[in-house]
C-alpha cells in the first residue's frame, strides 16, 4: 500500500472541515490548489477561536492577565517557527507573507549594501513577489539584475553559474518552483554563493510547506515563507535572517512597539526581530501559525515529502493517459525533482476552460501564469493548469481530477 | 458552467470571426486580463461615423475569445457612438447563459477593449504619455 | 437615564464572549484598554470561523466555486470599509495596520514628493508610529520635522499655524490623541494645510472607532486605521487615499498580484488600491474587518461617540473624588474635548504598580509611555496609567476601576 | 500580585538604599526597560575586585526601584565575579514571592544594569562606537 493511500489520509481529511463540505452542485470537493493557499485544520481554526473569546489583548507592554497571555502565546508561537525551520528564535520576523519578507530585505538589506554596479542573481523561474522587488532595487541602485536559466524542463542550468556570480552581492532563488515544482539544488548554489561573496535569500513559500527545512543545515542568510500555504491562516509569514545580518540592517516599516528610545528629532531602535515588528503585530494569526506548525511537525515533514512524492508520481502516470489526446506535462517528469505540483495543459482547451469544467466536479485548480509571467512568456505558454497538493489529498483526487478532465474532453469535443 | 460551452461557443473559439488584423484602421484599443494573461486588440475602419470594418486578435480562453468574435459580428454596421454605449447585458444576450461570476471578466474584456477604442476615438486620444 | 446605562450596553456586553468568562481570580473582566485592542464581538469571529470552514482560497486568480466567493467576500468587505468612512471603494487599500499605512505614505509619497529644505509638519502629541516613519523620511531627504505644539493639556496651540505651515508638504497629525484622548480640530487645521500646499495624513487609529468619520467632509488627502482597535482582527487595516493621490504614487511593496505585467527586466502595476497590495492578501482578517465595520454601522456611530462622551464625563468625576489623596487626571477635563481616554497617576503609586493591583481585581488598564515618549518626557511624566473605554463598558465598570484604586490605595498606604 | 507589595518592598520604593550617584566610580551601566520606560543606573567602586561602594538612580516602579535597592544591600563587599554571576533566582528570593511573568522584567532590571557593569568592567569595556 503506498504511502498515498494510507489510513493517516483520512485521519488528516477528518481535522479540515472544509473537506466534509460538498459544493454547491453537492460535489465533494477535490482542493488541488494548495500552491494558492492550503486549507487549515479545526486546530488553528480553533487557535484563533481561544484567542479572541479568552486573551484577545495587545502585547508586550499589557500588565494585566490577558495580556500577559496573549503576549506568552505569541512569542511562543515564534520559538514553534524557530524550532520548525532549525532558527533560533531571535531570528523570527513575523510579516505578513512571503512577498513582505522578500520586500523588507530587498529595501532594508539591500539599500544599505547594494551599490552600482554590483549584481543581483535571480533565477528564471522566479515568481513576481521575489523578482519585482528586485528590479526596483536594481533601478534604486543601479545595480544589475541577472538570471540563472532554465531549461525547457524547468530545472535550473548551472552551467555558467560562477560567472554568473561575478560581482554578485545576493543571490535570491525559490526553494520550490510554484508553477513547476521544481526543486533547486540549493545545496549545490548556497556554498558557490557564498565563497562568490553573496549572501543567499532564498524563497521558500513552496519549500516550508512541502520539504523538511533546516535553514543552518542549508546556511542560507535569508529564507522566507506564508502561513497561509502551510495550514495557517492568511496575514502572517516568517523572515528568517542571521542573527548577524537582521542586527546590522536598518528597520523597514516603523512606529510602535520596534523602538528603545524615541524624541521629537531622534529614535533609537529595539534589537532584532522586533526592530522589524511595527505597529500592533498580527498577533491571532501568529499564534495560530504556531499551532499550524506543530500539526505539520507532528505529521512529520519527511512524511509530508514522502506522501507528496508518491502521490505526484501517480498523478504523473494516470496524465500521462491523456497524452495521446493532447495533453502536455510541464516540469520534469521525475517526482524525486518536484514538490507535489504539476502544470498542464489539455489540447486546445484553455487552462481557464479546462479549470471551469473541473469546477463543475468540485475539482479545483489554478489556471494562468501563477504569478510567474516571464517564465510563461520564455516558454511560449499562454497559461497552464496547476494541480497541486498537500498532506490531506489522496489518490482518489487525482483521480476525480482525471476524470474531469475526461469532461472536459466530452465538452470540448477532444 | 459547462452549460455554457455550447457549439456555437466553440465553433466562434476554434474559427473566430474577424480575426486578424487590418494594416490602417481609424481606431484601435488593446488590453490584457492581468489575472489570466488573456489579450485582445480591437480594430476599427470607421466610414463616417459607422463601422464599416472590425478586426480583433489576440490570445485567451474560450469564453473571451468567443464573445470578442461574436461581438465584432454584432457591431459591423453600428455607429461608433453606440458602440461607445454598448452594455454588459448586450454582450451577455448575444453569448447566451451561464457565465460565473469569475468568468465575468473574460468574456467582458473583448467589450472592454471595444469600448475603449470607440471612446478613444470618439474623444479624442489624450498625448500619450 | 444616561446613554452609558441604557439597556444597549448590555445588549453589546452579550455579543462579547470574552467578557462573559471571570478572570483567573475569578473576578468579573473589566476591559478598559481599548485604546490598545478592542474586544471582539462574535461575529466577527463567526466570520473568520466561516471563511476558514466553508471557502478559504486565495482570491482574484481563482475560477473555482470557493475562489470566486473569497474574491466576492473580500472585496465587498472594501466597500464596507469605504462605506464605513465615506470613501470610494478604489481609495481603499488593505494594510496590517496604521503602522503601515503610515509608512506606505511616507516611503511612496514621501520619496516622491519630498526633498531638502521642505517641512513635514507633525504634532507633539502623535504616537511613535506617526513619529518615526516621518524622522526617517525626513533623514532619508534632508526636509525639515517641525511640530505644532500642546499646551500642558495636551490641546493643540494652533497660534503659529500658518508660520508653521509655510514650506510644509505634507502636515500629519493623529485624529485622536490615544494617550490624552484629545480630538484635533481637524475643521480647522486641514484648510490651513491645503491652503499653504500641504497634504494632510490623518493618523485615525483612534479616530475611526470612536468617532463618525467622513474622510470626503474633512477632506484628509490620506486617513489611516486599523480593525483591531474597531471590533475587527489583529492584522489588518486600511490606508485611504484620495484617488488621484493614490493613482500618482509609485508601489511600496510589490510582488504577486498588484501587478499587469511582469517581465524579467520590467514591470507594469495595477491599479490602485491593488498596486499597493502585494502578495497574497490577508483575506480573512479583511472579510472579518468588514463585518466589524457593518456592527458598529448597525450601532451608530453618532451612538458611540456619544455613550463614550457620558461614560468620560462620568468617570472623570468618579475620578476627581480622589484628587485630594493625589490622583492626576492630564488631558482637558472636558468630555466634550476628549475621546473615551483618561490618563492619571494616583499619588507616588507608579502607573505599573496601579496597573498590576488593578488587574488583581479583574480591571485592564495600560501604564507607560503608549508609545508617545516624546510626549511624556515634555509633560515630565515618567508613565501614566490609562483607562480608555468603549462600546462594551458602562458605568459599573468605571465603578470597578475607582474601587481598585481604593484598593491600591490600601495598599501603598495612600 | 497584591502580595508583593509588602511593607519592606514599599519601604524600599519609598526609601531606597544607596540611592544617588558616585562622583567617580570603577564600573557603570545604565539602562532601560523600552516597554514602560523605567531607568536604571547602577555605579560600583572597586577595592581589589570586592564592590566597596555602590549607588543606583532611575526612575520606575516600586518593583524595578525595590528591587535595585535591595540588589545594592546585596552587592556591598562582594567580588565583581561573584556579581557578575548573580542569577535571577538571587534576586527573586531577595525581594520575595509573587512576581507575575508581566513584571519579572521590572524586577530584572537592576540586575540586568548590575551585571552589565561588572561584567563589562571585567571584560575591559570594548571602544564606545
Ligand atoms: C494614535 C495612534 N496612532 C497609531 C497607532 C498604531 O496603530 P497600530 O499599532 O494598529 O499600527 C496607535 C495604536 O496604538 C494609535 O493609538
Ligand atoms: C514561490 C513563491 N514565492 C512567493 C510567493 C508569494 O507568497 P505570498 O503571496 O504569501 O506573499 C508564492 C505564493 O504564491 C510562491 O509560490
Amino acid at each position: 500500500m503506498s504511502v498515498a493511500a494510507t489510513p493517516k489520509v483520512d485521519a488528516i481529511v477528518a481535522d479540515f472541515p472544509i473537506l466534509a463540505r460538498p459544493t454547491s452542485r453537492g460535489k465533494r470537493l477535490v482542493y488541488l490548489d494548495s500552491a494558492a493557499t492550503s486549507q487549515k485544520p479545526r486546530a488553528v481554526i480553533q487557535a484563533l477561536v481561544d484567542y479572541y473569546e479568552q486573551y484577545n489583548a495587545n502585547i508586550h507592554r499589557g500588565v494585566y492577565e490577558i495580556a500577559a497571555r496573549a503576549t506568552t502565546e505569541y512569542e511562543r508561537a515564534r520559538v514553534k517557527l524557530a524550532r520548525f525551520v532549525g532558527a533560533q528564535t531571535s531570528e523570527i520576523v513575523w510579516v505578513r507573507n512571503t512577498t513582505e519578507a522578500i520586500n523588507l530585505v530587498a529595501y532594508s538589506w539591500g539599500s544599505s549594501n547594494l551599490r552600482a554596479g554590483d549584481a543581483l542573481l535571480l533565477t528564471e523561474l522566479e515568481h513576481h513577489s521575489d523578482l519585482v522587488p528586485w528590479q526596483l532595487l536594481a533601478q534604486r541602485t543601479g545595480a544589475e539584475l541577472r538570471f540563472i536559466p532554465v531549461d525547457d524542463r524547468g530545472v535550473l542550468v548551472l552551467d555558467d553559474l560562477d560567472r554568473l556570480l561575478e560581482g554578485c552581492k545576493l543571490v535570491a532563488i525559490a526553494h520550490v518552483s510554484n508553477t513547476l515544482g521544481t526543486i533547486a539544488p540549493l545545496e549545490t548554489i548556497i556554498p558557490r554563493a557564498h565563497a562568490a561573496g553573496a549572501v543567499v535569500l532564498v524563497d521558500g513559500a513552496q519549500g516550508a510547506p512541502h520539504l523538511p527545512v533546516d535553514v543552518k543545515a542549508l546556511d542560507a542568510d535569508f529564507y522566507t515563507f506564508s502561513g497561509h500555504k502551510m495550514l495557517g491562516p492568511t496575514g502572517i509569514g516568517v523572515l528568517y535572517g542571521k542573527h548577524d545580518l537582521l542586527a546590522a540592517m536598518p528597520p523597514f516599516v516603523t512606529g510602535g512597539d520596534m523602538i528603545r528610545r524615541v524624541e521629537y528629532a531622534h529614535t533609537t531602535f529595539n534589537d532584532p526581530p522586533r526592530k522589524f515588528e511595527a505597529g500592533t503585530s498580527n498577533i491571532a494569526d501568529a499564534i495560530a501559525f504556531g499551532v499550524a506548525a506543530e500539526y505539520l511537525q507532528a505529521i512529520g515533514m519527511e512524511w509530508v515529502r514522502e506522501h507528496e512524492r508518491i502521490l505526484t508520481g501517480y498523478a504523473l502516470g494516470r496524465l500521462a493517459e491523456f497524452e495521446p489526446r493532447g495533453l502536455a506535462i510541464y516540469g520534469p517528469r521525475d517526482p524525486a525533482l518536484v514538490s507535489g505540483v504539476i502544470s498542464f495543459n489539455f489540447a486546445d482547451v484553455h487552462a481557464h476552460d479546462l479549470a471551469s469544467i473541473l469546477d463543475t466536479e468540485g475539482v479545483c485548480v489554478r489556471a494562468g501564469h501563477h504569478c510567474t509571467m516571464p517564465l510563461m512568456d520564455k516558454m511560449g505558454w499562454a497559461a497552464t493548469a496547476r494541480a497541486s497538493f498537500y498532506i490531506y489529498n489522496s489518490e482518489a483526487d487525482v483521480d476525480a481530477l482525471c476524470s474531469g478532465i475526461e469532461k472536459a474532453a466530452r465538452v470540448f469535443g477532444v | 458552467m459547462d452549460d455554457f460551452y455550447r457549439d456555437y461557443i466553440l465553433d466562434h473559439y476554434r474559427n473566430p470571426r474577424n480575426f486578424g488584423t487590418l494594416e490602417r484602421s481609424d481606431a484601435q484599443a488593446e488590453d490584457l486580463n492581468p489575472l489570466c494573461g488573456d489579450e485582445i486588440r480591437m480594430q476599427l475602419k470607421l466610414d463616417d461615423g459607422v463601422v464599416e470594418d472590425v478586426r480583433f486578435s489576440g490570445k485567451g480562453c474560450a469564453i473571451s475569445q468567443a464573445s470578442a468574435s461574436m461581438l465584432t459580428e454584432m457591431v459591423k454596421g453600428m455607429k461608433l457612438a453606440d458602440v461607445a454605449k454598448l452594455s454588459k447585458d448586450a454582450v451577455l444576450e448575444n453569448v447566451g447563459i451561464g457565465i460565473s461570476p469569475t468568468r465575468m471578466k473574460c468574456a467582458m474584456l473583448g467589450l472592454r477593449v471595444l469600448k475603449s477604442a470607440a471612446i478613444g476615438e470618439l474623444a479624442g486620444w489624450p498625448d500619450e504619455e
